[in-house]
């Protein structure tokens, strides 16, 4: 077998699990796990930390680096907001 | 064991982290630690990806992030719960325009047709969600108008772009190394983003968001596959769900189908005259306080006027002092009262309401009926009663919040204007129905002075 | 399109179709389409594995599938429903050495290390399984006695093989060509098999099988690892979490940790006395068919008991004939009632009996007071208030049903004699129990000839 | 990234999918679950198909072989009396 279809493999068996889990998720959180999710997708940054370090100083490397930036505001910002948001979330103390 | 096992292997922990995560978020007491487990996972992935040995020049690297990472942290910092639906539209936008770039930046001439396709994917798509993103943010933040915009050969027009969008992608891989190509797909990818989204109401751009939020997940599964990154696709496919299961339940909340919501609007069907019966009551606050101060249970309905009044604290007062005068109360959430799925839930949580006393529409109808007074503060649509009474009504069958089998209902808006779906409410010509007009707040305000004094 | 991308696409819709048959399996309703959907992804699988280009001799192919497949086909078809405990069991041990075989044939001089280790876990966990299920399968049939066999120097003896296979599969590991490292592996994996099974009473089977349910997973897992093959590692997976939460689930349910099932048994603490208050009060047939003919709400509690009696149909009869008499008639059915999980379910659906009709033990608990009669037929431990009253008891604190709630309960057994596990029963002794001593089917056969006639 | 690691990601994977999904089959179902669980673990038999097809006609054929006939039990019982259990579940018919 080559690359691509372990890659198949790994799509169809994350987004089986995607939707198990976030069904799972009660309508009280539904905010946070939009920004959460928000948060997740900064995941590009991964991709985009590979392209910025070429080192070649070209148009790609450029690229790179603003998605880095880019990539990172949604990081650092959604999981922050995320965090902010769920500290309000409070159990009645009795 | 060589560094690609090590990667590897940092990976597969990521996702591990990113799925545990996800799975904490199924309860509010699990969920803080799981957006700290999800970001741990992100930590593991970036560091990972950071040893990569193919990595030569940290400067660029170190300058995006400490660039991104302060712009992220200062927002969010400073963000106010009340606008959270257009924050996360924006911080959507640049996931989009994230995997817009790094599409691009993947791009080489000795490329495989795989890789071509997956990277024209992942480019595409982010750049629907990246101005597609903007333009909700404009008009949920109301620096745009919140209006459709519609003009007369729009459907040309759109034609056009997807038509030019389909033949550029299919030049470009076969000839990647014409960059006419590829700007021109850049190019219309950014025009469809903004076609798709200004005919489109202000206030359906949650679901709108929602779809973007998915579609910005399936940009960087498709940067995975570009760049042959599993950890990409694994979050990715996370994202991807959780923006499609979010935009389902807004639709069935709505009763509404996903086409309806983008192709059309309430609009068309808005304009029909309903007949209904009764006549209106205001109630003034003073009245208002000595009903409440009898009542032994009590069930707040908040809806999207709270937020625009941002009364959630005073709301909470309110509850406060009624429950000192031995009254149990209870807060009854609609799936999508507010502006953005959960937007009460966060907005009464800030003003440190326990979410246990939050409960879901499900909870809360089957005990209305022993309920003494339900006080509506700023909802309309959803505790509509014409959704379960009014065949021909455009939101019949939508599931509602039943104020009206509580024995009292108040209901505090500003004035008999409809809400967001633009229909007649018949619940405030009911028997039983108060109305108490004027600013939430300050109505809520003026019942909380009479009580604690 | 190469045909490495077929194959890959291929097994990509068989572990679809595994996935989406276990989700279908949540579900009564659903579950057998469920099952159909999990077959179809092994025709799937198999075909595109036959369809592979490395391929060129079918006949040991064909003749190894007629044989098994036929052989299969012909114990599903026939095997009775009480016996299923030891089907499962030995179908179990046929998948491990099935795992043992591809191991050991995957085998090859040049194999990397990785492959080494994947090939000895798949032979080590394939073995265990193979033996440890076929002595399950004995003692479960009864062709093998059904008491823990224990003998001095066990654990020594146990040490040693544990000592031989740690050794045998590093040196295997170090060099394959040597098939003394090899055989000496398979045969101390075979004998650990059934010296971890032996000392493990009878009745305690149920959690020996599912765990060695799970351990066929993980052996093809490691198969899938050493052949490089996705979609054993993705059904190995889905059977082992099966086989996992199974045994979880029957331990908690027994109120007894894994450890304690595997490496000792009730025996060391069952010798106490317990002072039971009350006498025990023998009722006739007769009499408790004039009760019976008077109650308007009935429950019936099976468990093993009705297994071995076969009582299964004619409790349907009786519940019929109830129901005819204007009763209510509802099963409770515990989660480890009988000797696997679900037993009482398939034995009960097998008699016809509607599955919304059976309720589980947290379902029919709450409304037990508002129960006339609650027929216990050869239940013991599941029903034994002792659980929730003698705090030391050894099963204390396990969750059972709480007939005694009910106005009368008859108890349908043979003796006095006590249950599973080995503990007297103070229901037998309260006010409002009558026994009706004798085998269940023929007690019951005369209260349905009373009932009809 | 080789091999080993994308098996990994999909061990990782199913084992998570795995455990949301059963952890969803009610306690009515389980003795079905147990051998349908059974009846997939027959897997084994397209990991044998290749070894017993080799037409070498040397030991790992016969391995090969065996383990085939050995999964198809597992394959064909397993399959056939879940489904014969599973047709026993009827709703009640109003
Ligand atoms: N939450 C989501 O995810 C989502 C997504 C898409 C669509 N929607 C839609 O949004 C609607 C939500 O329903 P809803 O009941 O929450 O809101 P709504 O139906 O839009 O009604 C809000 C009401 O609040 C009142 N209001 C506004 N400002 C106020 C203030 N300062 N003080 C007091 N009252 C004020 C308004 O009446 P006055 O002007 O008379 O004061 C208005 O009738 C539904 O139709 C839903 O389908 C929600
Ligand atoms: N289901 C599982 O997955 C599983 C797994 C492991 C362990 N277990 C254990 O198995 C036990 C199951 O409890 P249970 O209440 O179902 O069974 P039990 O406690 O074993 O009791 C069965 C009773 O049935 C009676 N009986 C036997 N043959 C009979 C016949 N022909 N007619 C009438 N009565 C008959 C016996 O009493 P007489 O001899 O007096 O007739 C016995 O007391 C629990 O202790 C559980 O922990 C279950």
């Amino acid at each position: 077998m080559n690359g691509a279809e372990y890659l198949l493999f790994i799509l169809m068996l994350s987004i089986f699990l995607g939707f198990e889990l976030i069904n799972k998720v009660p309508a009280t959180l539904h905010t946070p796990l939009m920004s959460g999710a928000n948060a997740v997708s900064g995941i590009t940054a991964v991709g985009a930390v590979a392209l910025a370090g070429t080192g070649k100083g070209d148009l790609a490397q450029w690229l790179g680096a603003g998605a880095v930036a880019l990539a990172s505001i949604n990081v650092v910002g959604g999981y922050l907001v995320t965090d902010r948001m769920l500290g309000f979330f409070k159990k009645r103390e009795n | 064991m060589d560094t690609s096992l090590v990667t590897g292997l940092g990976y597969v922990v990521a996702s591990g982290l990113f799925i545990f995560g996800l799975k904490m978020l199924g309860s509010p007491a699990t969920a803080r630690r799981g957006n700290m487990v999800s970001a741990a996972g992100m930590l593991v992935a970036i560091v990972v990806a950071l040893l990569d040995q193919g990595i030569v020049d940290y400067t660029y690297i170190v300058g995006g992030m400490v660039v991104g990472g302060l712009i992220g942290a200062v927002v969010a910092r400073s963000v106010a719960m009340t606008s959270m639906p257009e924050m996360v539209a924006l911080f959507n936008g640049l996931g989009g325009s994230a995997s817009l770039l790094v599409g691009w930046a993947a791009l080489s001439p000795d490329s495989a047709t795989f890789t071509l396709i997956t990277i024209v994917l992942s480019i595409l798509i982010g750049g629907v969600t990246l101005t597609g993103s903007l333009i909700a943010y404009g008009k949920l933040s109301e620096k745009l108008g919140s209006g459709q915009i519609v003009f007369s050969g729009q459907q040309i027009v759109n034609s056009l772009v997807v038509l030019g969008i389909v033949g550029g992608a299919a030049l470009f891989v076969m000839d990647p190394t014409n960059t006419v190509y590829l700007y021109t797909v850049i190019g219309l990818a950014l025009v469809f983003g903004i076609m798709v989204v200004i005919p489109i109401g202000g206030a359906d751009m949650p679901v709108v968001i929602s779809l973007l939020n998915s579609y910005s997940g399936l940009a960087a599964c498709a940067a995975g596959f570009a760049i042959d990154n599993n950890v990409l696709i694994v979050a990715g496919s996370l994202v991807g769900a959780s923006g499609i299961i979010l935009t389902q339940i807004m639709c069935k909340a709505m009763n509404r189908s996903l086409s309806n919501v983008l192709f059309s609007g309430f609009a068309s069907v808005s304009n029909e005259v309903t007949e209904i019966e009764g006549e209106i009551k205001p109630i003034s606050a003073d009245d208002a306080y000595y009903i409440l101060e009898a009542a032994s249970s009590v069930a707040i309905v908040p809806g999207y006027g709270m937020a625009v009044a941002q009364a959630q604290h005073v709301v909470k007062e309110l509850s406060n002092l009624l429950e000192a005068n031995g009254a149990e109360v209870v807060f009854g959430i609609h799936p999508v009262a507010g502006r953005m799925p959960g937007h009460m839930n966060v907005l009464l949580a800030e003003a440190d309401v326990p979410y246990d006393q939050l409960l879901e529409m499900d909870e809360v109808n089957p005990r209305m009926d022993s309920v003494d007074v339900a006080i509506v503060i700023g909802a309309n649509d959803v505790v509509n009663p014409a959704a379960r009474e009014v065949e021909s009504s455009p939101i019949y069958g939508m599931p509602v919040i039943n104020v009206a089998d509580a024995r009292t209902v108040f209901v505090l808006k500003r004035s008999m204007a409809s809400g967001f779906a633009g229909i007649e409410n018949p619940l405030f010509y009911k028997e039983n129905t108060r109305m108490l007009f004027g600013d939430a707040k300050e109505s809520l305000g003026k019942l909380v002075s009479e009580l604690s004094s």
